[in-house]
């Protein structure tokens, strides 16, 4: 064992740091990073496209299918980098959930035909998992697609479908068959967004932004050959799909940022209350941190994650919660008023902390964490089975 | 000691509950925040007729003469239903000052307040002072042989609809309160919504000439009555919040025996069932205190001060605790907007950071 | 609705008080309590039979049955009394748990019998509930006890049975019956100590403490007399007692002189984190005591104590845990000596503040308390039932 | 970074593991804590035998050279077990100082340690200064042409059994470490119990001579060597405490499968199942503290400070929880004495009373 980092390690880690700071990169991203302003979908695609272009778009992928085959360290640094640099969060519903199930379960055709796009960030992806009458018990879904000819007919409905809005294809759990073990039946399917008969509607969170939706499908037409798998297999790729999710979801990187802002923040006010809350965070931050490095590490080694990925769902979220809590605690009477989504207008902005009205939003958004990707109750009882073996 | 309602008070109570059903379910409400106003006219004209606007006045003004203990019936109710209109500022902030001030021509102003034609909101907060209301920069000073007010005023609950503020202002390094008209050369107010569907101001004053008739009390007076005003501010909101945790464990229990997961309804889980058992309790130990601190402060108790600390530490960690159980406990739907329930997390975070947070009053409580 | 204290209210509370510092109170307990000397069987005996010399020992019966009919208010006022002055706890097996089974469901000769004798505390009760196969499931208890002519004949055992090395007498709970539900068949008896077939063995608790012990039954005769009410009904009167016990188990008036103690011992400290702590414990306990005032008042007008004497429980046994741990953490490393039951000898003593063995030791102790009387666990499911309506 | 052990630490857990299965279960234990010493002095024998005594020196003394990981290691299967033999005051505390001293005899001291044959016990800690060790009143002061110490030592490790003490003393406003036999004049010791089962003992100090030779470091050495000491002596006792953890719930699965209520094992309420799985994170998260302490420790890293403060209050805030949850789980026989479960959280108490508790750690590494 030992914890330093190898001078191949620390050039990395240059790389990385000087390619961020690169002419390269997207200057127009870069400016509204530094402001704090809101991204658009093409800011987002640029700065995709930019990590595509370093060649560092698969940094979580195996070299056979195009990734960069890194080692945990470099993992490691590399999002830690990107971090600091305060950019976006890379979004995981194609590099991070279909594209492993792709390169894992798919059949040469839709390797060849997907995996590049999603490394290119030429096709945008959204989840279709939760339905309005399975939200944890996935299981229950209704969704149905049934065949016709080469033609999957695709009826139903998919809810809380993060950034659906921007979306060029979804992955879906549909029903192809109904049995008595619910289990059994559901299939994984990939649909073009733009296929007649799907509609998505906006669902405005309580923090006032529209980042989910509803998908309707009404007899959408999907070809057959863009089945994953088997037909009544798909519990399988999305129990798979899941635990890949989970990994990642600890943010501890942007989290370890979002601290050290907080600090710089309330600085002036030496709130000592405040600061030993937050040094209580730091501690947990940094178990976590090294939680998910082990992780890592064993998976490197070959291990699948399994029930450690739950940790790092569960206390990852539970420490981003925590971390909006105290930006709304230092924020204090500040947080009052209302920005929306689209911020102040500039000729009209309360005076008070500049970072009060985002901090509430921000508390208020989070609140999904412990909600989505399969609640942290869920995640308990993934672990309960796990460790009292039941 | 006595801990039973008053048939009175019961009675309000269930004319305030029957006025919330019929005017007030979540839909009624969303169209109210949706008006420039924030919040509904008619609505305001009904508290009148009804005479809740008259409920913490004394006789000689034309009020009822009721206390403490009739506030948190009124906002218990609000809390339940959300209820966004402005009672709280133009009625509890406002009125508590006025009546103990020695303005000449308060019960005229009192008798307007109580016919819902006239709003005053308490001008208190600034940018830079956080919860030391009294070491605010707004300044009053003698120009010439005119008193003169400069400074910026924050967070100024229903300010964007006040016919007059109450202004909390610094002379010479003691503590002025003055009635000021909003429309006043010098002053300008930008209105905002807030996070909880109400509305606050900002208040800018540029030289506004102030005549002495209109400062309502100075130096330790003045901060007297400002205490006396925030504490009955907190008994206030501390009730909404009381209601707003009744409604949210209420509805969390409904919604878990409806939604069904894993071929039954949730409120089978022990983990939830426990969840709502804290909640339940959170509750039930938020409104202990909150009794004890009502008939505090109506009999006048010097430990009143004390106990309003204390319930508005309890306050924030039962409305946290509740609020979020009860957004995790309704899934995907307690974070839409088109569910009440996230609102309720919403009126505890506001209610939370307003007149001192939770830890400010736990320092202010261990300081006693 | 008001607050304040009648004139009646605060002449009673000045008589209580004079009668506590007077002469008739004992004063070789008084000087014990102030060193905080541990008090012997005898010491608690004299201290009940001088509340009943004062005619306060029915603290909370009705006067038919030899109470003081108090009014919530004055009970208030006297268990505050009695925990201002550092007077023992009253002990409850007799006075709070089986004298009102007896007085609600005994019969008149059972009454005449047994309830004066608790009163005057010429018998000391011990509570005959659990078994090792049963803590939380009561209703599973196997003590088995066969009418034979007009005695039953019991046979099983006890445990965690508080005190039982003073006991006089034990109130159990017995299967009479076998049947399908294992609530029906249960029934409430009375039996005698010495008893030939009884025996008592210690268990040690973690503090090192002898508190509570193991009771065996074997074939031990018991007057069929000493039934309380109907064979199969016991489980009617473990839960009217369940409900009982629970109240005053908060323990409220005696963590407010616990927590004045602390604040007291470390001042000179100044220890600003404890500091905070003791105040939010303190916030916590104003809640619970109002809460324990309300429930009172609502027995008085006729109420029943229900789920709500669930919260004095939770809340109050979380409470009291809470404050063993600042007492520990008050005392710091100055804990680790062990100091047994029996105290230091005199002669070795360690250095360090005194409080800080018996603070440990109490923290290790007070772990029961969230078992004991039903677990806050149950508690809870009990709570769940009520306000879920399931 | 490399996060495997090596065979050879893989090779000393199981010969530990091995060791406390065969020669420390509960029983074993119980009759070890009967005896006077407190520690049986066979274990310790054998503890020299197997090289375990060894293991931190450095060749050069006689030892394997090992560092900070094949330590925690050893603790970790420990505190699995429960062991009271006195491997951290005999070892690890006295053995870091005497190896960073420059003693000229340090070296056949050492070779005894190793051998088993001789302890020395650190007194640090004194009845009035809390966990600021360095304000120590025990004081080195010049008495005609002799060195005298005097003062009071208190809770100084298995110091009734001790050969020699190494006393942390005050001379003229600095600080000094002085080797000091337990038999000369002037010293007397006083042994007892403590909570976990363990000993510990009060030194007193009268005029006791002290010759130049038997000082160890002083100033600012003697301070960067004590330091280093507390450093590892946290490390040890954090993996003892993971040891001990990860024993708890192990043994709490194991007893909530096999113990019936209502007719089923109570591994299957769910409530019990979610404390189960918090026991399992605390567990596994103080592990992540204590492999990263561990290596900054083991590479000079000077970050490796604030590391261990965080180990320290992770290990605090875990044990309480993991030792408390598991005790109610066991429910009463989670606190009777006859069974190992609350002998666990009597040690996690003592850990975290043990060189700075939670809070402690806390504000320093809020002050890093």
């Amino acid at each position: 064992m030992d914890i330093g980092f190898s001078e191949q390690d620390l050039q990395f880690q240059e790389e990385i740091r000087a390619g961020l700071n690169g002419a390269e990169y997207p200057a127009h991203v870069k400016e509204k990073q530094e402001k704090g302003t809101a991204l658009t979908k093409q800011d987002l695609i640029d700065f995709h496209k930019f990590l595509y272009s370093k060649g560092w778009m698969g940094y979580n992928w195996p070299e056979e299918y195009g990734g960069t085959g890194w080692s945990p360290v470099q993992i490691y640094l590399f999002l830690n980098e990107l971090a600091a640099a305060q950019c976006p969060t890379i979004l995981p519903f194609g590099l991070n959930m279909v594209g492993p199930v792709i390169y894992t379960f798919g059949t040469q055709e839709q390797k060849d035909r997907f995996l590049p796009d999603i490394l290119e960030f030429n096709t945008w992806w959204c989840q279709g998992y939760s339905e309005p009458g399975s939200g944890s018990d996935l299981a229950s879904l209704k969704t149905k697609a049934v065949l016709e000819g080469d033609h999957y007919i695709v009826n139903g409905s998919k809810t809380w479908t993060t950034l659906a809005q921007n979306a060029d294809w979804i992955f879906c759990l549909v029903r192809t068959e109904t049995t008595q073990k619910k289990q059994e039946g559901i299939s994984f399917l990939l649909i073009d967004m733009n296929s007649p008969g799907i509609e998505v509607k906006p669902i405005i969170t309580i923090d006032g932004d529209h980042e989910v939706n509803s998908v309707f499908f009404t007899d959408v037409k999907v070809p057959a050959d863009q089945l994953i798998g088997e037909e009544g297999k798909g519990w399988t790729y999305a129990k798979f799909l899941l635990a890949h999710e989970r990994f990642g979801i600890a943010g501890v990187p942007v989290v370890k940022v979002q601290i050290d802002k907080l600090k710089k923040l309330t600085a002036d006010y030496n709130d000592a209350d405040l600061n030993k809350k937050i040094a209580e965070l730091e501690i947990d931050l940094e178990a976590l941190e090294f939680t998910e490095l082990r992780t890592l590490a064993a998976i490197a080694e070959g291990g699948h994650p399994g029930a450690e990925s739950s940790i790092l769902k569960i206390r990852g979220t539970e420490i981003q919660q925590r971390l909006t809590e105290l930006y709304v605690e230092a924020a204090g009477q500040y947080i009052l008023p209302y920005e929306g989504p689209e911020g102040f207008d500039s000729n009209r902005t309360p005076s008070g902390p500049e970072y009060a009205s985002p901090s509430v939003a921000q508390y208020l958004n989070y609140r999904k964490t412990s909600i989505y990707g399969g609640s942290n109750e869920i995640q308990k009882n993934i672990i309960a089975k796990a460790i009292l073996g039941v | 000691m006595n801990l039973n309602y008053s048939d009175e008070q019961n009675m309000l109570r269930e004319q305030v509950l029957k006025f919330c059903e019929t005017n007030y379910d979540f839909i009624d409400r969303e169209k109210i925040l949706e008006t420039e106003a924030g919040y509904s006219q008619d609505n305001w004209k009904q508290f009148a007729e009804l005479g809740w606007l008259a409920v913490p006045f004394k006789e000689e003004n034309g009020g009822f003469n009721f206390g403490p203990i009739e506030l948190t019936v009124l906002f218990e109710e609000f809390g339940k239903a959300l209820v966004v209109e402005p009672y709280l500022s133009s009625v509890v902030m406002s009125g508590t000052i006025l009546e103990n001030s020695n303005h000449s021509n308060k019960s005229s102003i009192i008798e307007k307040i109580i016919a819902g034609e006239h709003q005053i909101s308490v001008a208190y907060a600034e940018p830079n002072i956080g919860y030391n209301f009294f070491d605010c920069l707004t300044s009053l000073s003698t120009g010439g042989d005119k008193l003169l007010l400069n400074g910026t005023k924050s967070l100024v609950l229903n300010g964007g609809n006040a016919d007059q503020f109450i202004v909390l202002a610094n002379q010479d390094g003691s503590s002025v309160l003055i009635l000021v008209d909003f429309d006043v050369d010098g002053l300008s107010v930008q209105s905002f919504k807030t996070i909880d569907g109400q509305t606050c101001a900002e208040l800018s004053f540029e030289n506004v000439s102030i005549d002495s008739e209109s400062i309502l009390a100075s130096g330790d007076e003045a901060e007297a009555i400002f205490n006396k005003m925030i504490n009955v501010s907190i008994l206030c909101i501390s009730a909404e919040a009381v209601g707003a945790m009744n409604a949210s464990y209420m509805k969390t229990v409904q919604y878990t025996k409806e939604r069904e997961q894993f071929s039954q309804p949730i409120s089978n889980f022990q983990v939830l069932q426990h969840r709502m058992v804290d909640m339940f309790i959170e509750t039930e130990l938020t409104k202990s205190l909150l009794i004890k601190a009502t008939l505090q402060l109506d009999s006048n108790d010097p430990e009143a001060g004390n106990t309003i600390s204390a319930l508005k530490v309890q306050v924030g960690k039962a409305g946290r605790l509740v609020g979020q159980h009860a957004v995790q406990l309704h899934g995907g739907m307690g974070v839409s907007n088109e569910m009440s329930i996230g609102h309720y997390l919403k009126r505890f975070t506001a209610i939370d950071s307003m007149f001192g947070n939770t830890q400010h009053h736990i320092n202010k409580y261990q300081a006693k």
